[in-house]
């Protein structure tokens, strides 16, 4: 045993939690931004340790390389879908609907 | 543990088009579906079938979701709320009972044929000839090219199609937009989609090239495209073209025309669609390249939808 | 070279230039309907039983085009109804007199080559697979025809085709998983009456049969084709349906004749024979002129299915086959004459009933004229290509004790001749009804010719029966077959 | 003789199923449009699933499945834009319907 063996197990363990977490955000938290909130930082985090364990389980460069691209391709997406989305429920809050 | 994999994963497969199916709440059903593609593209994965999982989750479950998406924004901008009129309960039964048999005779059929992988043999064998390592690319534009070229038709036709629905006041106006980024403080999807544009198409391209040796190829690539196009246009990035506009029928004619030459100049060599031997990558990969483009942009104008008139907005 | 695959490539060349230039470019029809018409004849010269691969790749991989006989007839048919069809649609989907295009005036010409080019992909191929995507071609056009007439018709059209593509992918689905090939003349080499068989062909032929509008699934026909602009509906009755009558007849006849029971083609049968009776009396009762006409197309359909039963018994089966083939393409012309017809003289008169063409043979005598020819094929009057349609299924079905049979063709002849006699005779008689349209040479004398290609094709009677028979029954040819694991 | 790969063929089998129940007792046609596309998956389940071997999974199958999405994608985005012109048409039916009510009391 290596240890990538134990690093790869204990880095999803804890994307695993983070991924819970956010979910748990999403599920429980009261209006969109708070949710948003849980749904991108936590969820991003957790994504990050996967990929961190996907990278080492592989071993390569050029792979862990390709990971962290897609990673980082994520978060730009996860923010500018939340800045949008926020955006689009804060206007609805204004004009009073639910829509 | 892979049996545990597989089993949560068709279950969940069920259940989430299930709850697509079932749900009152027209947007819960297109999110469900959504989930739904996604969970079909492991099952592919699961299965091996890597080319199929990617053109699953990109068209199945992307381009399907968001056209739905789309089209229960612009069905409740005109009044529809999307409700299913309750139905009766004895065609309630009966469905029930009658989709119970048609489950339980194919489910039978399927289960007197015993699942093998009968062809690949012969297509690998046949590999080397067309000098790319990715079979099912070889399939798709080789021993079923001629399948390929008339699905290329139909996607062509299907825009076609769209465009004919435009009002007569409409033609051959552009799309409605899908501009979220116009009323201030758009920057950050406007950003994302100048960003996302070019990298959509180093994607593509990368996608077609590694297509003929690695999982990828034309189809995939043209998704990745509409995709970069599509959020470009969210983020005010690019404009719906007219419908008349000669640049864009150009472009959305240029694959399945490629395609189509290649094929006909197969005629002088001996046979229609016939490669000539020791150039048949060069061909693929050239039909791939101009169909990538030509479908990124027919799926992207799919979702558009049609002409709208002048003082329509959606 | 070959016009197997050039029949298929020239209509699809003409889409994509379609797409580039929209109803500016609609003239190039001039320039197909010569090249198509060539290689019709090319295709009808061809010896019988001429195939080849697509490509360079064999069978099971690869695709087989071949020339049967069944082919070659409907595949000339539909030239002829296509070109003409196109030429009497030239003025209905033209530019506006200030040269601005409409979206159907753009979109009819592409959707246009889109059906022709697929229609006859259907008819050559032997692959299941590559069919589906055949059929996807046609129905897609098909729709959005029919979209230009009615919104709601062509949703339910469009929901109904896409059901019966899909059981039909279903079945294709088990059939390869089954067989590891999807090639009609490599199945019938290899079919098994296994259960994954039987649930193929049963979902298949389901599927087939909605999209054929076989009683009782032809609930989407009439209004589709009644509401569509006249060259659509013309389309739509003449070619689309039958294309899916040709995957039934690659089923039942070329892969699975082994393993098909006579039980079941006799259900078929059945299917027909209520087919006829009750299309019949769908289009006594209508009011309204594309209606009946479309009602027509379910009952006429009919009469396909009716020869199945025949076709498989032995004696005097040849002839059952010819008449089913020759009443496919009688229908095609006859059906097509009466659709364009009917959409000069409901224009003229600017209504859509049967007592609004009062007097009318009194102004366009030769659209009337036109509107006869076709019906005396259709009731299956001498000399027209219906009556030797009929004539030869009658024969059959005396001659194997087929009362039954015998006797729906009779009374459906009698049916056709109430039910289109009654718009004929109104022509005639009553009072002159005001006419508005300004008359248009080629539109006039488009399906005055198909209604006489339609009668007078009854002469060609014994060489559409040879075409027909040339069917080939001895599997692929040994050259096209690679390795099969 | 039932193995475990025919798992995926036979999930396909229940999607067909499911799906045709939708589309018989959906009545909004976008929910059908939906259903067609759950019957779809499920038909490409069973060609792929029943094209895997025991080390590799059949190519011809698969190319048969991705044409079948591509396919699928083009003819559900026609159907959409057909319900949302049909929406609209009857919309402005509708519309006019209700001017010349209004019109006639007036």
């Amino acid at each position: 045993m290596t240890l990538a063996d134990y690093l790869v197990p204990a880095l999803l363990y804890i994307g695993v939690f983070f991924y819970a977490a956010g979910s748990l955000g999403l599920l429980r938290f009261q209006d969109a931004e708070l949710r948003l909130h849980a749904l991108t930082k936590a969820d991003n985090v957790g994504l990050g340790f996967v990929a961190l364990a996907a990278a080492l389980h592989w071993g390569s460069v050029a792979v862990a390389f390709k990971i962290a691209a897609v990673w980082l391709f994520a978060l730009m997406a996860a923010g500018a879908t939340a800045q949008l989305m926020a955006r689009r429920a804060k206007t609805a809050a204004e004009r009073g609907t639910d829509r | 543990m892979t049996l545990a994999f597989d089993l949560i994963l068709c279950l969940m497969i069920v259940g989430t088009a299930a709850a697509a199916l079932l749900t009152h709440n027209a947007l819960a059903a297109i999110v469900f579906f959504i989930v739904f593609g996604n969970l079909l593209g492991l099952a592919w994965l699961a299965m091996n079938a890597v080319n199929v999982a990617m053109a699953e989750i990109a068209i199945g479950a992307g381009i399907t979701g968001v056209l739905l998406i789309l089209t229960r924004q612009r069905l409740m901008a005109l009044g529809d709320d999307l409700i299913s009129a309750e139905t009766p309960g004895w065609l309630r039964a009966g469905a029930v009972l009658a989709c119970t048999g048609l489950t339980a005779l194919v489910g039978s059929a399927v289960l007197s044929v015993a699942p093998a992988d009968d062809l690949g043999g012969p297509i690998a064998a046949l590999l080397p000839e067309l000098g790319i390592e990715n079979p099912v690319t070889g399939v798709l534009l080789a021993f079923r090219a001629y399948d390929t070229l008339l699905e290329t038709f139909v996607l062509l036709g299907a825009l076609v199609a769209v465009w004919s629905l435009a009002p007569g006041n409409a033609w051959p106006r552009p799309p409605a937009s899908l501009n979220l980024a116009e009323s201030g403080g758009g920057s950050v999807a406007q950003a994302f989609g100048r960003l996302l544009l070019p990298l959509a198409l180093v994607m593509a391209a990368y996608l077609v090239w590694a297509g003929s040796d690695f999982p990828g190829g034309a189809f995939q690539a043209g998704t990745v495209l509409a995709g970069g196009l599509i959020i470009a246009a969210i983020g005010g990035a690019v404009a719906w073209p007219r419908a008349d506009n000669s640049i864009l029928r150009a472009v959305l004619v240029l694959g399945p025309g490629v395609f189509l030459i290649i094929g006909l100049a197969g005629i002088a060599l001996g046979r229609f669609l016939f490669y000539p031997p020791g150039f048949a990558k060069a061909m693929i990969v050239a039909i791939e390249y101009s169909l990538a483009l030509s479908i990124g942009a027919t799926l992207a104008l799919l979702l558009a939808g049609r002409s709208v008139a002048p003082d329509h907005r959606s | 070279m070959s016009p197997l695959d050039l029949l298929v490539a020239v209509p699809l060349a003409l889409m994509i230039a379609a797409v580039l230039l929209g109803s500016r470019g609609r003239l190039l029809l001039l320039a197909a309907i010569p090249v198509m018409a060539g290689l019709t004849v090319w295709l009808l010269l061809l010896p019988e039983g001429t195939a080849h691969i697509v490509g360079d790749w064999n069978l099971p991989l690869g695709i087989l085009l071949r020339a049967d006989g069944v082919a070659q007839l409907l595949v000339a048919a539909t030239s002829a109804c296509a070109s003409i069809i196109g030429l009497y649609a030239l003025r209905e989907f033209a530019p506006g007199p200030s040269g601005s295009e409409t979206a159907h005036g753009y979109a009819f010409w592409p959707l246009f080559y889109l059906l022709w080019g697929g229609a006859n992909a259907g008819f050559l191929t032997t692959d299941l697979f590559n069919l589906y995507v055949a059929l996807e071609m046609v129905s897609l056009a098909a729709v959005a025809m029919a979209a230009m007439g009615s919104l709601r018709a062509a949703l339910q059209y469009f929901v109904v085709a896409l059901v019966g593509s899909l059981a039909y992918l279903l079945g294709v689905a088990l059939l390869f998983a089954n067989y590891a090939t999807v090639d009609i003349t490599l199945l019938a080499g290899t079919a098994r009456p296994d259960l994954a068989t039987k649930v193929a062909l049963a979902v298949m032929t389901a599927g087939l049969l909605i999209k054929a509008a076989v009683f009782p699934l032809h609930g989407w026909l009439p209004p589709a084709h009644a509401a569509a602009p006249a060259p659509a509906s013309a389309l739509l009755s003449a070619i689309v349906v039958k294309v899916g009558f040709v995957i039934l007849l690659r089923l039942w006849f070329e892969a699975f004749p082994a393993i098909v029971a006579p039980a079941a083609l006799d259900v078929l049968g059945w299917l027909g024979a209520l087919a006829v009776l009750y299309g019949s009396i769908q289009a006594i009762r209508q009011e309204t002129l594309k209606a009946l006409v479309a009602y027509s197309t379910v009952a006429q359909i009919g009469y396909l299915l009716l020869a199945f039963p025949l076709v498989v018994t032995a004696a005097g089966s040849d002839r059952a086959w010819a008449g089913m083939t020759i009443h496919a393409i009688a229908h095609m012309l006859a059906k097509a004459a009466m659709f364009l017809a009917a959409g000069l003289m409901l224009k003229a008169v600017n209504g859509h009933r049967l007592e609004d063409l009062s007097g009318l043979v009194r102004v366009m005598p030769l659209t009337v004229a036109a509107f006869g020819l076709a019906a005396i094929s259709l009731m299956g009057l001498p000399p027209s290509a219906g009556f030797i349609a009929k004539f030869l299924l009658l024969e059959a079905a005396l001659e194997q004790g087929a009362v039954f049979q015998a006797a729906i063709l009779l009374v459906g002849g009698l049916m056709a001749a109430v039910y289109l006699f009654n718009p004929l005779s109104r022509t005639f008689a009553g009072r002159d009804t005001p006419v508005t349209e300004a008359k248009d040479t080629l539109q006039t004398a488009a399906p005055l010719a198909l209604g006489l290609l339609a009668v007078s094709l009854g002469f060609a009677g014994q060489a559409m029966v040879d075409i027909s028979a040339g069917v080939s029954q001895a599997g692929p040819p040994a050259a096209a077959v690679g390795e099969v694991p | 003789m039932p193995t475990l790969m025919h798992l995926y063929p036979l999930t396909g089998a229940a999607l067909v199923g499911l799906g045709l129940y939708g589309i018989v007792t959906l009545r909004h046609p976008l929910r059908q449009l939906l259903a067609v596309n759950v019957v779809g998956a499920g038909i490409f389940l069973i060609l792929g699933g029943l094209g895997r071997g025991t080390a590799s999974t059949d190519p011809f199958p698969q190319a048969l499945v991705i044409t079948g999405i591509v396919v699928a994608v083009a003819l559900t985005a026609f159907g959409a834009a057909l319900v949302v012109r049909v929406a609209e048409e009857e919309r402005a039916r509708d519309d006019t319907a209700a001017v010349e009510a209004t019109g006639d009391s007036a």
